[in-house]
């Protein structure tokens, strides 16, 4: 009965979701350093402000497709491998893996070709869509997770967990940056934000990688058991 | 006038109508234009899509001259220009009118006076002389430095004066029989005779303190006293490039907002709009004893 | 005894004028003091009683002036080029209101054309500015409509000076063409009976009665503008002009203006504006005289 | 530095900009002119917020003494509540600290100050301590209305002060006439008025041009971002480059281009042993060509004769023009508009490049435009002195952001610029650059500390730029970060610049003729560029000449001689 109730994410198989979560947490890591590598060379003057804005553009263009098209169809699979609400979770986490094609083509998209107004902020503005296209669908994903009653109950906390981290890490650069720019120039207190956000902001797609990573492995440990049960079920029938 | 005798072809009249119709338009046009504008978003008055129709309407233009302190403050300086400046100088033309309109019997100085006063329309010292006077006297950075000066308008004088002698002898003549003095027949009988004339020289002075620029510009000691031209030159004139410091960019960011400038603009023509329909009515009067005199 | 007694009959007169005798002694005539500056080398701060005597010299400066030709052929080109307008349009106009039936159309088109007369040379700068900049101006922006290049209305030392004269008369058509009006309308209307009586045809009539009719006011309003040859109009000018048209906009009250507010040199400046002031109380003079002949119009 | 941080400001929408502006233009009032010094009373209650500031304050008069002067406000003055232009920090301050009861006896708009002034020398109001440009302070101290500060300098003055006039070589002997020290000059970082090249960095990336390193390469970019659509909206609505109808000036400016050529319109220079005047040299006639090719091709403003200063911004913020030739300072304005519009703007900012081997030099000319003087006869000329000390020693280089917001400005409240309400402001000449030579330090290092507050925000603004793709931020990139416009003005400062030699009072000839000369010289070039032959500039050199040109520069050499 327990291990009825008590259902792994995936079966048979856990790996498109092991999958998932090492590509998200490798394309966190990579652009991350990538990105500081960069933004080191400029700051130094090894190289000027325009070919680190070229190079960043067309690397995080490049990565991005790959990366977009990689977790859309490995969010499908998970979702292949899965059923009900888990189902329903990952085929709505796929919108997720817009956002990496977004990275640096959200400017164009929105201010030329939607011809929204810029507002004078427009890569505020561009930076926050992109990473709330990546935090909407993760979170809907995760509060299901969390919801649902046959996941495991570590799973659910840490699906809960990932949810505060994925909303605290996309919001609270954009937050900072509206004090910065608009509401507080010149504060002090703010100038500290700054700091900590522009590290925050390199976890943006790291730490939800992670928590897949930790989420595939613990709910294959239950696979495990569930198969076990279900064994046992067959035997004494 | 028989009318048959003014009857044009047709075409000639349609064409006549027509150009006058243009005529009027193109007077009409600019104020409108710039009504337009300063009802129009920056933004389409910059890329310039405003005619004579506002384009993406607002009123946010109106909002920010509204808000801004300085521009009512000179608002209102001006409107009490007008309200003390108008009866001083009507007073002052009815009282130097009068004498300068008797015979030479009358009032045998009068030829004296008459040049004494239209002499001060030829020649001035200039401005320097003019300020140090008006200093002297106390009146720089006064607002009375806006009234007092000025104070007698001789070209009105020389109008009243000359509408006063188109008025029929006989009766001051009968009245002075009755022993009246010149007091008593030039505000019983003149005046209330000739009241066309005061009102359109009331009109006349009221819109020239209005319309006044420079000398608020010169007299006073800061810009919360100009009177609303003065202002607006301030505002119209750009800084030269030329001096520009990077400490003069808050300035750059200032100045040159079209439609703010638009509805500055017309802010000031309000007062006049509003009398426009007086004037005009007694409009004709006074020209005619302005220049077609006799 | 009689003497005496017409002289007390005048006293109130006195009285009356004496408030105004004072204002106009104390900020007409005191300021004319001033004058004498044309024959010093003003120092700033010794005024005009502790400034040196310098005889004709600032005259001499003056003359030696290189572009003092030019800004007063600038003044009377602009003021002449004023004054033709300023009779040729009101009268047309005028003529052609007068052939006007609809009492209405005539009304209206005269309330409007006169407006821009009351409106003060800043707003109309302010306007001007506006609407003639070539870049965002409506104007540049009609004639574009039509395949013209912008014109530089205001930026154009060949065009400055043309658009002083259509905008100065722009702004007081409307008040002339209110005065022949006012004339026509006190020709004797039988005249144009006999006229059509004769068979004369409208033409004829607007040559032979109209115009004749109204030659008086035309012939004294033209002489007179003779006087102001040398004004053509500060706060027009000061309002619109710049460098990039002083070769053909400068007159000679702005070149007073910036030679003594701005460059400080008062002497100067006055010395220019009192002879300015002379030969236009000549031209005033004659004019006065003229207008009397002709027209027999008379100040007082 | 109100102006700095407004670069960052800008983000805010341009309504609000404007709303803000309106507040600003809306406070430059002041209510009653001859308002009474700050009464005692004031003094006393106000001195506790010195309290815990170590400010070195000279020997206070006592009793207080009076001093009237005369200053004008222009749109952007602002004031904090109940504060007003004649009781305000600093007039609490003289009177408190130093004694000191300075009057203003007439505040008018800054466009209106020379008048103004003029007038009321002249007919007899001089105030004790004002604010005068080099033509009034010759014309007044011939009109023996200034007061000899020699004795009350060598006095008086603090070694700040001394080391503050004479960082910039000329300040004190422009301020020198026949050996009588006669006025303060106001300094400034005179290499601030060095053109440099600004481009749309991201338009040479769209179209794979290159870095310029020679005037080809600019004539170049100017053609291709003419013809080849750079904003790649697929519509020819671009020009090469911006120009405003004055020519020359900080924004859009032709001084660079000229430079480039070697020529350096509008200052005098050294040539074989003598002094001669930029614009009559025969340099500029290549450049004046290629710019009539440039105007010609369209790749100029077909109406840049009349485009004023803020037509050429609206230009620049619509992206139709992506290069121009100005000053260091131009991201903060109008840079940062084009920029609002299209978040991927940006603009680089280069040295002048050449049109052959020798390296360009950027024209400058001495940023000491004003002096502040003393009447003749004032009884304290050394309190002028006193006030000088009290802003070198206490605010120009102080790093105590408790002074600097009590005295300059808050940046909590960057509208209200406090210096502006006293005319004793000396700006360091080499802060500028000092302090964009720190900055870049502190990036490599990625280590803040040691920056003042203002300082250290430019630094986290940059980061938010680096570390947060904030392209909003490239203001203070393209400034004072590495490759920005500041570091070109160090080599300026060093072998890339060319100073104005003459930095004396005009000379009488120059007084005298000077203004119709630059007159026609503007009209020539606008001409030229528009079409005319280039004959026009050989008769222009001729006529300038006999107009007074060569006594100019006779002048001028006499002057260079006794000044070398």
């Amino acid at each position: 009965m327990l291990a009825k109730r008590e259902q792994p994410l995936m079966h048979p198989s856990h790996l498109p979701l092991i999958l998932l979560g090492t590509a998200i947490t490798l394309y966190g890591l990579i652009t991350a350093l990538v990105g500081s590598w960069l933004s080191n060379q400029a700051m130094r003057g090894l190289i000027t402000p325009g070919e680190y804005r070229s190079q960043l553009a067309s690397f995080e263009q490049a990565a991005g497709l790959i990366a977009g098209i990689l977790f859309f169809a490995l969010f499908i699979l998970c979702a292949v491998h899965s059923s009900g609400i888990v189902r329903v979770a990952f085929s709505i986490g796929a919108l997720a893996s817009l956002a990496p094609l977004l990275v640096s083509r959200a400017e164009t998209l929105l201010f030329e070709v939607i011809g929204l107004p810029t507002m004078s902020a427009g890569s505020v503005l561009a930076g926050a869509v992109t990473t709330l296209v990546f935090a909407l669908p993760l979170t809907i994903l995760f509060i299901l997770l969390a919801s649902g009653r046959r996941i495991p109950k570590v799973i659910r906390w840490l699906s809960l967990l990932s949810i505060l981290v994925v909303l605290a890490i996309s919001i609270y650069p954009i937050y900072v940056t509206i004090l910065a720019f608009l509401l507080k120039p010149g504060d002090p207190a703010v100038g500290r934000m700054i700091e900590i956000s522009s590290q925050i902001i390199k976890l943006r797609f790291l730490l939800p990688g992670i928590s897949f990573l930790l989420l595939s492995l613990i709910s294959a440990r239950y696979a495990r058991t569930y198969a076990l049960a279900q064994v046992d079920a067959i035997e004494t029938a | 006038m028989n009318p048959k005798i003014y009857k044009l072809p047709f075409f000639e009249n349609l064409l006549n109508l027509t150009v006058l119709a243009l005529l009027a338009l193109l007077c009409l046009f600019p104020i409108l234009h710039i009504l337009a504008l300063s009802f129009s978003s920056a933004t389409a008055a910059s890329s310039g899509k405003v005619a004579i129709l506002p384009v993406e309407f607002t009123a946010q233009s109106y909002q920010f001259v509204l808000e801004n302190v300085a521009f009512a403050k000179s608002f209102l300086i001006s409107l009490q220009r007008v309200l003390v400046g108008v009866p001083v100088n009507m007073l002052l033309t009815i009282l130097v009118a009068y004498p300068l309109s008797r015979s030479q019997a009358e009032f045998r100085a009068r030829g004296f006076f008459a040049w004494f006063f239209v002499i001060t329309i030829l020649f001035s010292g200039g401005l320097i002389p003019w300020y140090m006077v008006i200093r002297q006297t106390g009146l720089i950075d006064k607002f009375w430095a806006l009234i007092l000066p000025g104070a007698l308008p001789v070209f009105n004088v020389i109008l009243l004066a000359n509408s006063f002698r188109t008025i029929p002898k006989e009766l001051e003549e009968a009245a002075a029989m009755d022993g009246a003095g010149h007091w008593t027949i030039l505000f019983r009988i003149l005046l209330p005779m000739s009241l066309p004339v005061l009102a359109t020289l009331t009109l006349f002075v009221a819109v020239s303190h209005w319309n006044q620029w420079f000398d608020g510009l010169i007299l006073m000691n800061s810009p919360d006293k100009y009177p609303l031209q003065s202002y607006l030159q301030t505002v119209v004139v750009n800084p030269d490039p030329r001096m520009l410091t990077e400490r003069d960019l808050g300035l750059l960011k200032v100045i040159s907002n079209r439609t703010t400038r638009a509805a500055q603009i017309f802010i000031a023509m309000i007062p006049i709009l509003l009398i426009y329909p007086f004037l005009q009515r007694y409009f004709t009067t006074g020209i005619k004893l302005g220049s077609v005199k006799g | 005894m009689v003497l005496s007694k017409r002289f007390a009959r005048e006293i109130p007169l006195y009285i009356m004028l004496a408030p105004a005798v004072v204002l106009v002694l104390i900020y007409s005539y005191a300021p004319m003091v001033g004058i004498v500056m044309a024959f010093q080398r003003v120092l700033p701060g010794k005024g005009i009683f502790g400034s040196p005597w310098v005889g004709i010299e600032n005259f001499i400066f003056v003359a030696k002036m290189p572009t003092i030709l030019q800004v007063v052929w600038n003044t009377i080109r602009i003021a002449g080029l004023k004054a033709i307008f300023g009779v040729v349009v009101p009268v047309s106009v005028a003529l052609m209101l007068n052939n006007v039936t609809s009492h209405l159309f005539k009304r209206t088109v005269q309330t409007i054309i006169y407006l821009p007369h009351f409106l003060s040379w800043i707003i109309m700068a302010g306007i001007l500015v506006d609407i003639l900049s070539p870049s965002e101006g409506i104007v540049n922006q009609m004639l574009g409509a039509v395949g013209i290049q912008p014109i530089f209305f205001l930026g154009d030392d060949k065009i400055f000076p043309w658009t002083m004269v259509f905008t100065d008369v722009w702004k007081s058509f409307g008040f002339g063409t209110i005065i022949y009006l006012a004339a026509l309308t006190d020709i004797d209307p039988t005249l144009y009976e006999a006229a059509v009586v004769d068979g004369a045809t409208r033409w004829q009539q607007t040559l032979h009665i109209t115009l004749p009719g109204i030659s008086g006011t035309i012939i004294m309003l033209s002489t007179l503008s003779l006087g102001n040859i040398l004004n053509a109009g500060f706060d027009q000018i000061f309002n619109l002009y710049s460098p990039l048209v002083y070769s053909t906009g400068d007159i000679i009250d702005t070149l007073v203006f910036r030679t003594g507010i701005i460059n400080n040199q008062y002497g100067i400046a006055t010395a220019v504006g009192l002879l300015k002031s002379v030969v236009s109380l000549l031209l005033i003079g004659t004019a006065y005289k003229l207008a009397a002949m002709w027209a027999d119009y008379r100040l007082f | 530095m109100r102006t700095r941080i407004s670069g960052t400001k800008r983000l805010s929408t341009l309504t609000a900009l404007f709303l803000i502006s309106i507040l600003i233009l809306t406070s430059c009032s002041s209510p009653t002119p001859t308002a009474p010094p700050p009464a005692a009373g004031q003094a006393e209650h106000s001195t506790d917020i010195y309290e815990g500031l170590n400010l070195v304050v000279p020997n206070r008069y006592d009793p207080p003494i009076e001093m009237s002067s005369v200053t004008s406000v222009d749109a952007t003055v602002k004031f904090l509540e109940g504060d007003d232009i004649h009781n305000n920090i600093w007039t609490r301050t003289y009177a408190s600290l130093l004694g000191i009861n300075l009057r203003y006896d007439w505040v008018v708009d800054a466009s209106m100050y020379d008048q103004k002034l003029g007038l009321s020398v002249n007919s007899g109001d001089i105030p004790d301590m004002f604010v005068v440009d080099s033509a009034q302070f010759l014309t007044y101290y011939e009109a023996g209305l200034l007061a000899d500060l020699t004795d009350a300098y060598e006095a008086e003055a603090s070694d700040a002060t001394r080391d503050i006039l004479s960082q910039d070589p000329i300040a004190m002997k422009v301020a020198t006439i026949d050996g009588k020290l006669l006025g303060i000059p106001l300094t400034d970082a005179s290499v601030t008025s060095a053109s440099v090249l600004w481009i749309r960095q991201d338009w040479l990336d769209r179209l794979g041009i290159p870095a310029p390193t020679s005037m080809a390469d600019v004539l170049e970019i100017s053609r291709r971002f003419t013809e080849e659509d750079p904003d790649g909206d697929g519509v020819d609505d671009t020009i090469g480059l911006a120009v405003t109808k004055d020519l020359f000036g900080a924004i859009a400016s032709l001084q660079g281009f000229f430079n480039g050529y070697h020529a350096y319109p509008g200052i005098w220079f050294e040539r074989d042993g003598s002094i001669v005047y930029g614009s009559v040299q025969p340099e500029m006639r290549d450049a004046l060509l290629a710019l009539q090719k440039m105007y010609a091709d369209g790749q100029i403003d077909r109406e840049f004769g009349v485009k004023d200063i803020n037509q050429v911004t609206e230009t620049i913020s619509q992206g139709e023009c992506g290069m121009e030739f100005g000053v260091w300072w131009n991201p903060y304005h109008p840079l940062n508009l084009s920029q609002a519009n299209d978040p991927d703007a940006y603009w680089q900012a280069y040295a002048i490049p050449s049109i052959d081997e020798t390296p360009a030099k950027s024209q400058y000319t001495s940023a000491i435009a004003s002096f502040l003087v003393v009447r003749e006869g004032y009884e304290h000329p050394e309190a002028l002195i006193r006030m000088v000390n009290f802003w070198t020693d206490n605010i120009v280089r102080s790093q105590d952001d408790n002074v600097r917001n009590l005295f300059l400005g808050n940046l909590d409240n960057p509208d209200v610029v406090l210096y502006k309400y006293t005319p004793v402001v000396l700006w360091e000449p080499t802060a500028g650059i000092k302090t964009g030579r720190q900055l870049r330090e502190a990036l490599a290092k990625r280590d803040p500390t040691g920056l003042n507050r203002e300082a250290l925000w430019r630094y986290r603004i940059m980061q938010a730029y680096f570390e947060q793709g904030t392209k909003e931020a490239w203001v203070e990139v393209a400034t004072n970060g590495p490759n920005g416009s500041v570091v070109i003005l160090e080599d300026v400062l060093g072998d890339r610049g060319l100073m104005n030699r003459f930095y004396g009072m005009p000379t009488p000839a120059m007084a005298e003729k000077m203004p119709t000369l630059s007159t026609m010289e503007s009209e020539m070039i606008t001409k030229i560029i528009m079409g005319e032959p280039i004959d026009q500039f050989d008769r222009f050199v001729e006529t300038w000449h006999q107009m007074g040109g060569a006594e100019i520069t006779e002048e001028v050499n006499q002057w260079a001689a006794s000044n070398p």
